[in-house]
């Protein structure tokens, strides 16, 4: 009977690098004068892609109705921890998140006109306006969703996982989750898999403090990250505010997933500005004092910002162009999901099963609908 | 009377029940601090104190149990889920735990917890966030499912279901919170498992429950005025226990009945209905039961598309005519 | 034609998928080293080595989630659940995230899941293991669901279970496991929806499926012999796809139905059953649609109790005779 | 916003007394002569009545039937967890555990008669023969069960302590499960409300080292009591042969929580000599000398015979009396289980609602029955 683990004790990994110095750490220092400022550009799209989809949610089409539905996650304030992270992905990395995520959507590569038509309902949009804003998939760009159900998703991104180790890829998957999540046990029981069978995974945190109006404090006893090393996982946590530090910390961890199949746990420092989904009265929780301090000291676009002008990467000049092409995608993009058409009334049963999708190779019969 | 939401209704039903009894916990995601994600316990913990009103992690599985095993040592813990939906990482403390611990222990232990929340489609949050339970809940004997329709039920029913002594899932519906109807002032309460016949009439029967019912009574009357067709709509306001009489006593009325229900089709409550009537009144009937449902798919986002996903009073009419014709 | 046992042709039919597509994985509690809870897996780590049968953890939710996941990238997972009871646990991978996410992706994802495991009562394992859930699940458009009855059915449904690109649930049962069926030699699937008609009749349908079809053909005999009477004896096979068709056939040569189900009777498969044939051959029905289903409360543990709650040869042969009364 | 934990860190308790002194502790050292044979007694009447149920089980009845159905989960070898912990509780203190819990009814006190009736499937049995082995209970007693799925009894456990904070009474809950069962979800999600919540609660893993055939190892990363330290929770490991030692450090995790509402988790280690349940074939998971070095070194009823032959408290007779009894009271069980009626098929349907089982008090209208 052997009752001990085997593996190595877990370890919380700390950076060698001083908070000043991100940017100087190998990850960062190979990146082109292009690729910097490609990071920064990135934030900056995802900045004006959601500030134009909330216009639209608050507005109304010509017609008179809502353009958006539903919820509406806004990433406002997160935009380095999903860029950061996505900025390190090779050919066989994968990520998986939650319900808030049109920014990792963005920074996987997706084409902001049918984000936006998703938004819409159109079916022109990346779901064909099945999935709406919480539901975002591009399997193309290894981007497996977008899913409503808190820690739902973190089995599945192990799985993504599980599979690039069975087939012998080099690869890891990042699973995103927020703050309130790690108190699901379906999160638990993954990390227990990922770390009893060395899956190539990184279990990332996106804390912003709150799951919906709820501290931190008042949700989560203990240290969240450091759960993991009840499970003998590695864990570390970041500042998320300044996109170079999340790409030198994810860096390590991603290096030992796909170098050495380990999962670990980090835990991102961030903040929302905005409200849980637009709904949210925002004022019963925290104070416009505590939002108005991360707005003006620690906003990851105003940080990269500072930092790029400080290196001399580019130009103040070139900051506000690369703006106002944002601002300018942004609204094709609005234009676009405008323009485009809803499915029909017989596009709903569409995409239920692949079999009825595809009836010139189906195998089953029977009926597959009732009515 | 004065009218009231059917938010304001529920509001009202706990703060009662919270009054009269001081086992009486109301628990859930966002139930205190932040009001309610749906705003239905407003003003809660400011009147009975963060003991009786407790915030909890996003950990359904676990508080429900917490609830479960509460109630066994005689707490009556009124359980929010910030949607139905999420009874997916709870299925099992639900439908095992509270629903068979009285039963496996030989009638020993009780489980007076009331979970609620609302279950329905029509808001666009998708398939995960769309799900109408109340089928599978009600398929689990030991429980007790009830889905009320207006503001005046909804509070004398929830009433009925804090004292009950056997678990009660009270299914809401976040488009009727804003819907407002007469509520006396007077305490009152609604017995479970009594239907109301919300409409009388005599060509055909509605049988039917939650918002279906108010786009069943549009639809009636849009069949009265333009088709002269006269449209009894039973609403059995609780599926599980069921009053059938009510509704067998409308089919021997009518002869023809039409089942209405935000229902995925497959093994609904509304195909629960249709053995039954054909089974107790089969010779009353003049044709088959018709039955109307949500399209057979997962909830889809797109809003306009949605709507017609799901009954409405359009497709009620539709219905009707087609049973009749 | 070999006889061999319901549990050596599932295992075969495993076998034969392992060896015909390297992405199949076999993954489950005791699958491995343990050759199954149930001994369906026997000898396959021998054969196939720990990368195609994986032991689990106690974590279902966990361990059928990473499957969901895997099976996106490519993998096609057949999990085990040690009893289709322990769904509850997993009840939100399985039916929010296996079911719905080719949906939520706008056709982009497959998930080729197979989720197989015994789903029975009468072994005396009480209520929280006696859960049949084929009613719950193919409730859920999205899905497929099946419920073989004999070894031949049972290898060959599973091998296109394997093979098909949509989740497929696999509702196995343990009383069966050791039952013995002509089961040929040369491979051979048997497409998914194809109901089997598995005695002819003119006097009454039986509409049944799983271990019912075993109790149904055993009361046919006795309705024979001690009555007179001729049932036709219809096994779905599959819940979904269903093959309704071949139900109608038969009802509008019989003219009289039965539906016999291991289910618990509010809201179950017989229910749907019975919606669509008075539905759809209502003027076929010389009387009202029966339905035998397990005794409505939780699964008694005291054995010869347990009997007498399910639908056994004795008691099919009484509804056969009340329904034709 | 306040992310930091504000309970004081997690740690391990250690007991300060050496491995062999447990029985000089002040909550032994105070025990009568008589309580500690009755501790003895306990654990002899645990034994004897299992291997009872087990030649009950593999025989059949004067029809030639069998005599109890389904599983039965032996709980030989682990008698001196259930009887250590139990034999601390006072009236406010509450029991709960999994499926293999002929130990726990035994030590809260419960009449072997219906115990054995109940696995009998017979209407005099402790649940009336409803619920069988897997699920005894004893309000009475405060045992509030054996619970069949994995895990699940332990959110109940922790709504016990819940139930007593709220209602202001000084008492603890003690929800038991195996090494398997950490790897559920809802364990996790009951660890973490019980340390926000401050509720009394220990969590008491028995670690018999295997859940069915998968060893500890390969079926949970780290080490399992461990995983409390992320729920700020302390925790503490004990041999669970040695029912002194058991006592001693419960003992300090009770009174943590009844003083001061503070939950923990303890991890025993124990051993169960028999297969998982009767059925099991256990020979493909572990060796016959494994097992026997326990039963021959360990075993909790030989450990504690010898320390108190060796204090002195009793003598050989004693014992063997003791033994004698215990084998009298078994075999009387099995008499009175075997005189029993079975429950009869109108019982099927009772003990479903409270309100049918007092249709006089019934205030619901309509159909509860289906068929
Ligand atoms: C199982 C489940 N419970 C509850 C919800 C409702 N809900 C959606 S988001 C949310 C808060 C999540 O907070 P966090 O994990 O911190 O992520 P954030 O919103 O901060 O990004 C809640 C309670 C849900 N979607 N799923
Ligand atoms: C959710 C769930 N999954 C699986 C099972 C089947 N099962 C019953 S006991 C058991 C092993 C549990 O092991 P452990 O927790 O170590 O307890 P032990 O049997 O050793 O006392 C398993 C897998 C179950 N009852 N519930
Ligand atoms: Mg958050
Ligand atoms: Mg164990």
């Amino acid at each position: 009977m052997s009752k001990k683990p085997s593996a190595p004790a877990a370890k919380k990994v700390e950076s060698a690098v001083p908070a000043s110095d991100y940017a100087l750490t190998p990850i960062n220092a190979s990146l082109s004068r292009e690729q910097k400022i490609e990071l920064y550009r990135t934030m900056v799209r995802i900045r004006r892609f959601e500030e134009r989809s909330l216009r639209a949610y608050q507005g109304k089409n010509a017609a008179g109705g809502t353009n958006i539905g539903g919820f509406l996650h806004l990433y406002i304030g997160q935009e380095a921890v999903a860029v950061g992270c996505c900025s390190l992905m090779g050919k066989n990395d994968h990520v998986i998140t939650a319900y808030r995520d049109h920014g990792h959507a963005i920074a996987v590569g997706m084409d902001t006109k049918p984000l936006m038509a998703e938004l819409y309902g159109k079916i022109t949009g990346c779901s064909k306006g099945k999935g709406g804003s919480m539901h975002y998939f591009s399997p193309d760009k290894n981007f497996w969703g977008g899913h409503g159900i808190v820690g739902g998703q973190i089995p599945l991104g192990t799985g993504l996982a599980y599979a690039l180790k069975y087939q012998g890829k080099k690869g890891a998957a990042m699973a995103f989750m927020g703050d309130g999540a790690v108190n699901q046990g379906a999160v638990h029981e993954a990390y227990n898999l990922a770390s009893l069978w060395n899956l190539p995974v990184v279990f990332v945190i996106e804390n912003n403090g709150y799951s919906m109006g709820t501290s931190q404090a008042r949700s989560s006893a203990g240290e969240l990250a450091k759960r993991a090393a009840g499970y003998n996982m590695d864990w570390g946590q970041c500042n998320g505010h300044d996109v170079f530090e999340v790409r030198a910390v994810m860096d390590h961890f991603l290096t030992q997933a796909r170098e050495h199949s380990r999962p670990s746990t980090v835990e991102i420092d961030t903040y929302r500005y905005r409200g849980h989904s637009v709904a949210d009265p925002d004022n019963t929780y925290r104070t416009k004092a505590e939002v108005e301090e991360y707005r003006n000291n620690k906003d990851p676009i105003q940080v990269a910002l500072h930092q790029l002008l400080a290196a001399g990467v580019f130009t103040a000049e070139i900051a506000e162009q690369i703006d106002a092409e944002a601002r300018t995608e942004a609204e094709i993009a609005a234009e676009f999901a405008d323009a485009s058409p809803y499915p029909t009334v017989d596009d709903i049963q569409k995409d239920v099963y692949w079999e009825s999708d595809h009836p010139a190779e189906r195998k089953s019969e029977g009926r597959l609908f009732f009515d | 009377m004065p009218q009231i939401t059917y938010r304001e209704a529920i509001r009202h039903a706990l703060a009662e029940e919270l009054t009269r009894d001081p086992n009486v916990v109301v628990m859930g995601e966002e139930v205190a601090q932040f009001n309610g994600a749906y705003k239905v316990t407003e003003g809660l913990l400011a009147k009975f104190g963060p003991d009786r009103i407790v915030d909890t992690p996003i950990s359904e599985a676990g508080f429900i149990g917490l609830g479960v095993g509460a109630s066994m040592l005689g707490i009556r813990p009124v359980m929010e889920l910030m949607f139905w939906s999420f009874y997916s990482v709870a299925f099992d403390q639900i439908l095992n735990n509270a629903a068979n611990v009285r039963y496996m222990s030989g009638g020993q232990i009780n489980c007076p917890i009331v979970i609620r929340g609302p279950a329905n489609g029509g808001t666009n949050v998708g398939a995960t966030h769309s799900h109408t339970p109340e089928n599978v809940l009600a398929n689990h004997p030991g429980v007790k499912v009830v889905v009320p329709a207006t503001a005046y039920d909804a509070k004398g029913l929830l009433k009925s279901a804090i004292r009950d002594n056997d678990p009660v899932f009270f299914l809401e519906n976040t488009i009727l919170y804003g819907d407002k109807g007469e509520v006396p002032e007077a305490e009152y309460v609604i017995p479970l498992g009594k239907a109301d016949v919300k409409r009388t009439g005599t060509d055909l029967t509605i049988v039917t429950y939650g918002r279906c019912v108010i786009h069943s009574l549009k639809a009636a009357e849009t069949l009265e005025k333009e088709h002269n067709i006269s449209v009894e709509v039973v609403d059995l306001r609780t599926i599980r226990p069921l009053d059938i009489d009510t509704v067998l006593a409308s089919v021997q009325k009518t002869h023809r009945v039409l089942i209405v229900e935000e229902q995925k089709p497959f093994a609904s409550v509304g195909t629960q209905l249709a053995y039954m009537i054909q089974r107790e009144a089969f010779d009353d009937l003049d044709g088959p039961i018709h039955r109307l449902a949500t399209v057979d798919a997962p909830a889809i986002y797109s809003p306009p598309v949605e709507t017609e996903q799901l009954p409405n009073p359009g497709r009620v009419v539709k219905a009707v005519l087609a049973a009749l014709a």
